[in-house]
């Protein structure tokens, strides 16, 4: 029988892949599928959790993280277009402007 | 006969995930990242979402993976990264380690309480998953789908700003 | 209109803005022409306040406005709560009678971006004047700290050399303050809710019916009482006002020093005071002490400033001394004597620092050396100073009197009466300050061939000094135009204070209304 | 009934204001001069028919409420005015001497640049000090106290391109604040504990009925009129503030006379008088009093003996004869004292006049040999008593009235004082001696002033001294008026002991008379006493006046011998007793010197220094931690798991 703890479990997996990414990658546009990776996996707790509460508010909630995602992904990799421009690069080790 | 599914389609989601952020070339990142998101919209179907599962092939699957292999492909960046790792892998292994660590007890101990809403396999199954959908969404959350709606609009004005040339 | 006239006030000079975007930034005339306007157009719509009869009647809250803003049940509530009393009525009408006087007197010296500086200018007065008619505590707090931001703006942008630093200094000085009493009024909230008296928001006619017991009354007063004593200032956190006044255009200072300063004291009167009436004894004997201090201290040092508009900055110091003196002799004498002077601080020293003004335009200095023998050249400019210097020394039959006189009179009744004796020494002080810097500004011969060329006032500035002199006069002679709406209120708020179980007599229900309606999340 | 009193100061002020306004664009001198003089005539002839009317009133005391000025709760404040003897008597000195002096000013100061600006002052003036003898409460008074302050401090910074003047006049309204400083703690004192009795007000008529509320002789009533006493001492020129008047003497020859020698300075005078009542009630102050105007007098005469600018001669004579007047007050002689006041007024005002035609005449001269000799000092002067026929004779009678010469008006103010001062109940032989010393050295110095200008031979520059005209007429005449008001003055008030009814005190009976009584002052003595005194006080005089006749006309080489011999004390009382340097090294250069240290040292130091030094703390530990931020994204998302990693942490164990 698979309970919701099978697929908390799954999700925590993933997420944790996912931040592993996120902190060791340098590509940013890989970094960036590492994000969505994470987000994913919260949404699947979301939706496994949604449907063992018995209350549709989960998926609802699923659907703006997913609506966030979208604009996220337009900005984000706008951004990094704009950053290649100035850069010729999208490695985040380029990304350093902000330092001290 | 849900256990073996489960289990087989996690396996595929976690072998793809680890190889989104194994595989040197991004673009076999994120047709990796394409099988992750597949193997969780079944989960979803598993879970009596269909319509979520159906959002989740389209918004995630179709839009953002093909904005994100657009981009790949325009910036051209192939091979160009010299290093996939940088510095910090031991410290980003040990802090998802910690991380497993702290959900999977969290999990393990806990208890997800609350059980018994309105919502059940029933109830689903007479009137649809996406009728349900469709009234929660436009009934108690109308006022954050609308917010939801100019936030995307904001994002469109601000992608093409970004991405122009010259401002 | 009656009805919303003071939102229909606070919020035209902002309306004011939004117009004032769409002026093309080059159209300097226009800009100035159009902020005039707006302003006086503010000032028209505050005088039906002046005229209203209902204030010699009754010391309640009148023109209430009431709307129920944030609610989150218990855990936070907030109201739109407008009213005006005598003790905020001639606060609102300074405020609306100084701005387009400093609209005016900016005409030739503000040259970059006039734009901004016009929009900051009606910023301002939207703040200062939602800070006066507040009743809601956070309301206050929002509109307090709406007035920080264009003065920041103003010294920091339009400012002199060191502006930056004057600036900052100005910012982070009030910040302190100020977070300081959001904590308190933060604490004075939550404390009514959980001992489940009656409460409207954040509103403190509600507020001052909280008994609250002693030792936290004591840190409150202290959180409020610092945030308050240094917008005032109070020796020995005035140090920011010098900086702010002589980096300030002139047009700031003269807001500054004209109405901002105002809000310190007006601050006590309101909150401080007769929120934690049983903690104020404990504080009256330092804080008395410290306005005698700033009195003498801000003399003796205005006396030896060389730079003319840091003198009249120190004097501020000493002439607010006055005003707190009197409010803390904690009678009727002494709190008149302390509004009246406020009022009068607002038209004497704005007017000095225009002056100051009028002569940094002409020679781009304002050092006390490079001066002298100009009455020869300016002897209409020498008469205005002149009259001025004495509003601001306090002769009799200018405002001047009436207010230190009122002020003393109240300490001497009181238990301040020693206070009161040094204090009175500040009438020599102030006469030597003021007299000396007349005589090496304006006496003696030109020996600074810089000063041959200086022209005598144009029309607009004499325009914009006639309203000032008109009240000097008028105060002076007739200060009962102004005390007997002052009155009641004022007797209410000591009755209240001296007895916080009488209660507060509302005069009118409020018209309660929803503006906006966050459907609550917490529920 | 006499609801026109509020036209006595009221024309005055029309007057200023028009001259204010206007005068810069009418330009006509005759017009601005006989507006102002025209307005201070028109109030002199508004006070003397109220005070004729008085004088045929049964009720004596008259109070003109006009308006409301301030009204808080129980403290209840009118512009109200108070018509009784003693300021019925007051408004009639102010008004007529001002008049003639203002009729003096259209022809001396002819010429000046701003002549406008000049009447302008002086009918402000005017208005302050008709305000401030009308006053009905104290604060009405105030208004003419400080009013007065303003007026003089604008006149005697007439010629403000002079910084000798502008600083007198600094100097002058600064010490007069010091005064009104004392006037204010004791005006508040005295309303709260009258308010601590019920009895909320500063009328004076009410004071004067609640005055037996106070413990008479306690300590707060003492306490109540020192702090007046100090007021008065600033504004009349006692010590220790007199160091203002002579300074005072920068200003135009009129302003002297009208301010510095008639009018302002008894204020002080009328102010104790006024308040008689309270001061009856404190003896110590009554003694300090006494005490300090003996003193004054003594002193102010010793520095007169060796001045040799004329006006400042006058001004040392005025703070002595100020003296003699809270000599009076002190000894409850309160009638004596505004008798002195008035005659005071006449002679003095005639004689500043009368230098004033001197310099006028010397000035002229100069000016017309082109020559920049100083028209004021007296070593340039003599013989002018051919020159100048009228202003000799009149100076010469005022110089009389002045020193004490029986039948002048003079000898009666100031034999009155002599014989209250010793022979009251207040009074003491002590007092008795400084007084007629200094009438002694008054007879002296004035008559040293006489003979060094008018006398002897003329000193003047050989290319001046035959285009030196006598004044015309417009001078002359008050000169005139006033000489004869110096002459005939005193009659009014002939004691009782030559004869006379002394209707000068009956007539201001009614104010002083009460306080008198309660608190039993009177002179006492018998008839022989005051005979003797009488008569040696006359040879004191009369002694003075020969030492002048033997040292400056007969052996005119004997006053270089007698400094030569008495070298160090001719040279202190030349520098005033360096009382004004005292004053710089006690009191100004401390200050200033307090004041820098408070600005930089305190100041920018200490308190920004904390200030300042927060900032640099928190701007060093911003440094430090700077370098946390690597700019790296991989740090930024790692403190962030961190951080998660944690808070979860910690709600899980």
């Amino acid at each position: 029988m698979i309970t919701v703890n099978h697929y908390m479990l799954l999700s925590a997996i993933l997420f944790t892949i996912g931040t592993f990414g996120v902190l060791t990658r340098k590509n940013a546009i890989v970094l960036f599928m590492c994000i969505e990776v994470m987000l994913n996996s919260v949404n699947l707790t979301f939706i496994a959790l949604s449907r063992h509460v018995g209350n549709m508010d989960g998926q609802i909630f699923v659907f703006f993280v997913m609506t966030v995602a979208a604009a996220e992904a337009a900005v984000g990799l706008a951004l990094m277009i704009a950053f290649y421009r100035n850069k010729d690069s999208i490695d985040v080790d380029d990304f350093n402007m902000l330092k001290w | 006969m849900e256990a073996i599914l489960f289990y087989l389609t996690a396996t595929v989601a976690i072998i793809s995930a680890l190889f989104v952020i194994k595989c040197r070339n991004p673009v076999n990142s994120a047709l990796n990242l394409i099988t992750t998101f597949l193997c969780l919209a079944v989960f979803y179907i598993m879970l009596e979402a269909p319509f979520m599962a159906a959002i989740q092939i389209m918004v995630y699957a179709g839009a953002i993976m093909v904005l994100i292999v657009f981009v790949i492909m325009l910036l051209n960046l192939g091979l160009a990264v010299k290093s996939r790792y940088s510095h910090g892998l031991a410290g980003g292994g040990f802090l998802a380690a910690l991380t497993l660590l702290v959900t999977v007890y969290f999990i393990k101990f806990g208890e997800a309480t609350g059980t018994g809403g309105e919502i059940t396999s029933e109830v689903i199954s007479s009137y649809g998953h996406t009728e349900l959908i469709g009234r929660a969404m436009f009934v108690d959350f109308l006022l954050p789908f609308e917010i939801a709606s100019i936030l995307l609009l904001v994002a469109i004005i601000g992608a093409v700003i970004l991405s122009k040339r010259e401002v | 209109m009656a009805d919303y006239l003071l939102s229909i006030m606070t919020f035209f000079p902002l309306l004011g803005i939004l117009v004032l975007l769409f002026i093309p930034r080059d159209n300097g005339g226009l800009l100035k022409g159009f902020t005039l306007v707006v302003s006086l157009a503010t000032f028209a719509i505050s005088l039906p306040l002046a005229f209203d009869n209902v204030f010699t009647t009754s010391g309640g809250m009148h023109y209430r406005e009431f709307y129920e803003w944030i609610n989150i049940g218990n855990f936070f509530q907030m109201n739109y709560n407008l009213g005006v009393d005598g003790i905020s009525l001639w606060l609102v009408m300074l405020t609306t009678f100084i701005v387009p006087i400093t609209v005016l007197s900016t005409w030739n010296a503000v040259d970059k971006n006039i734009k901004g500086f016009m929009a900051m200018l009606l910023l301002l007065e939207t703040g200062m004047l939602g800070a006066f008619i507040s009743l809601d505590l956070f309301l206050f707090y929002i509109f307090w700290e709406l007035m920080l931001i264009p003065m920041y703006f103003l010294i920091g942008i339009w400012g002199g050399k060191n502006r930056i630093y004057a600036a900052v200094k100005f910012f982070i000085y009030t910040a302190v303050g100020s977070l300081l009493m959001l904590v308190a009024i933060i604490f004075v909230y939550y404390y009514a809710v959980q001992s489940g008296a009656p409460m409207n928001g954040f509103g403190i006619q509600e507020l001052y019916k909280l008994d609250l017991p002693y030792n936290a009354q004591f840190w409150l007063f202290l959180a409020f009482g610092f945030s308050f004593a240094i917008k005032v200032p109070m020796f020995p956190l005035h140090t920011w006002l010098p900086d702010a006044h002589t980096e300030a255009p002139t047009a700031g200072s003269v807001i500054l020093a004209a109405v901002m300063l105002k809000m310190g004291t007006y601050g006590y009167v309101r909150f401080a005071m007769p929120l934690f009436p049983d903690a104020l004894p404990t504080f009256i004997p330092y804080l008395a002490f410290l306005s005698v201090v700033g009195i003498i201290y801000g003399s003796l040092v205005a006396m030896m400033q060389d730079d003319i508009k840091k003198l009249v900055a120190y004097s501020s110091v000493a002439h607010l001394g006055f005003v707190m003196l009197g409010v803390f002799a904690m009678n009727l004498q002494g709190l008149a004597g302390g509004m009246i002077q406020m009022v009068n601080h607002g038209i004497s020293t704005g007017a000095l620092f225009l002056i100051v003004g009028f002569l940094y335009e002409r020679r781009h200095t304002r050092l006390i050396t490079e001066f002298g023998g100009v009455a020869t050249k300016m002897p209409i400019f020498a008469t205005i100073f002149m009259i001025i210097t004495f509003s601001s020394i306090g002769l009799p039959g200018t405002n001047g009197f009436v207010g230190e006189f009122l002020a003393l009179m109240g300490a001497f009744q009181s238990s301040l009466r020693w206070y009161a004796v040094f204090a009175t020494s500040g009438v020599i002080l102030a006469a030597v300050y003021m007299l000396w810097v007349y005589q090496r500004v304006m006496f003696g011969k030109v020996t600074n061939p810089e000063n041959e060329k200086l022209k005598d006032l144009s029309a607009r500035e004499i325009i914009i000094m006639l309203p000032l002199l008109l009240f000097v006069f008028w105060i002076g002679v007739a200060p009962n135009t102004f005390l007997s709406k002052m009155n009641p209120a004022m007797e209410q708020i000591l009755v209240q204070m001296n007895d916080k179980k009488v209660a507060v007599v509302e005069v009118q229900q409020p018209v309660v209304a929803n503006v906006l309606e966050i459907k609550s999340i917490v529920d | 009934m006499y609801s026109n009193l509020w036209l006595i100061p009221f024309f005055p002020l029309i007057g200023s204001i028009f001259n204010g306004l206007f005068g810069k664009k009418i330009k006509n001198e005759a017009v601005i001069g006989s507006i102002a003089t025209g307005m201070v005539f028109l109030s002199f002839l508004v006070a003397a028919q109220n005070f004729f009317k008085l004088l045929g009133d049964t009720e004596k005391v008259h109070e003109l409420v006009m308006a409301s000025w301030i009204t808080v709760g129980k403290f209840q404040l009118n512009w109200e005015f108070l018509l009784d003897p003693l300021s019925a008597v007051m408004i009639l000195v102010v008004t007529g001497v001002g008049t003639l002096i203002h009729l003096y000013s259209i022809g001396y100061m002819h010429g000046e640049e701003g002549y406008y600006r000049f009447f302008c002052y002086m009918n402000l003036f005017a208005f302050a000090m008709l305000m401030l003898v009308l006053g009905g409460n104290a604060l009405v008074m105030f208004i003419g106290w400080e009013g007065v302050g303003l007026c003089s401090y604008l006149l005697i910074g007439y010629y403000y391109e002079k910084k000798s003047a502008s600083t007198a006049a600094n100097k002058a309204f600064i010490v007069n604040r010091i005064g009104d400083f004392g006037f204010l703690c004791g005006l508040l004192t005295l309303f709260w504990a009258l308010a601590e009795k019920g009895v909320w007000t500063l009328n004076f008529v009410k004071i004067a009925e609640s005055g037996h509320l106070l413990e008479s002789g306690g300590l707060l009533i003492t306490v109540v009129t020192l702090c007046f006493f100090l007021g008065a001492t600033g504004k009349s020129a006692q010590i220790p503030l007199f160091t203002w008047l002579p300074d005072a003497m920068e200003g135009p020859t009129p302003v002297s006379a009208l301010i510095h020698a008639a009018t302002m300075v008894t204020a002080g005078v009328y102010m104790i008088g006024r308040m008689n009542g309270l001061f009856a009630m404190a003896p110590a102050t009554m003694m300090t009093i006494a005490i300090v105007g003996g003193l004054t007098a003594f002193f102010a005469a010793t520095i007169g003996l060796a001045q040799n600018d004329i006006k400042r001669v006058l001004a040392y004579s005025t703070v002595s004869q100020l003296g003699y007047m809270f000599l009076a007050m002190g000894v409850g002689a309160f009638s004596a004292g505004i008798f002195h006041l008035m005659t005071h007024a006449f002679f003095k005002a005639c004689l500043f006049l009368g230098s004033g035609s001197v310099i006028h005449g010397l000035h002229h001269a100069y000016h017309h040999a082109h020559l920049h000799d100083d028209p004021q000092d007296m070593r340039n002067m003599g013989g002018l008593r051919k020159k100048m026929p009228i202003t000799f004779i009149t100076f010469l009678v005022s110089t009389i009235a002045i020193s004490g010469i029986p039948f002048f008006s003079g000898f009666f103010s100031k034999d009155e004082i002599l014989w209250w001062s010793f022979g009251s109940t207040r009074g003491h032989w002590l007092l008795w001696v400084l007084g007629a010393a200094a009438a002694g050295m008054t007879a002296f110095y004035m008559f040293r002033l006489v003979f060094m200008t008018f006398f002897g031979e003329q000193k003047t520059d050989a290319r001046a001294k035959d285009h030196i005209p006598e004044s015309p007429f417009t001078i002359t005449i008050p000169l005139m008026v006033l000489g004869f008001f110096a002459l005939i003055g005193g009659y009014i008030g002939v004691p009782k002991i030559l004869g006379g009814a002394n209707r000068f005190d009956a007539f201001l009976a009614p104010v002083f008379e009460h306080a008198q009584h309660a608190n039993e002052i009177h002179a006492h003595g018998t008839h022989a006493t005051e005979y003797t005194l009488m008569a040696v006080s006359v040879a004191i005089a009369t002694v003075g006046i020969f030492t002048a006749w033997v040292m400056y006309i007969r052996n005119p080489e004997l006053p270089g011998k007698f400094v030569a011999r008495f070298e160090g004390a001719h040279r202190v009382i030349f520098n005033k007793w360096y009382i004004d340097e005292l004053y710089e090294n006690v009191f100004v250069i401390p200050c200033k010197r307090i004041g820098t240290f408070l600005w930089r040292g305190f100041d920018v130091k200490v308190v920004d220094g904390v200030v300042n030094g927060c900032a640099w703390v928190v701007k060093g530990v911003g440094a430090g931690l700077r370098y946390t931020q690597s700019g790296y994204l991989y740090n930024y998302a790692m403190a962030m798991v961190v951080g998660v990693v944690v808070i979860v942490g910690f709600f899980i164990f």
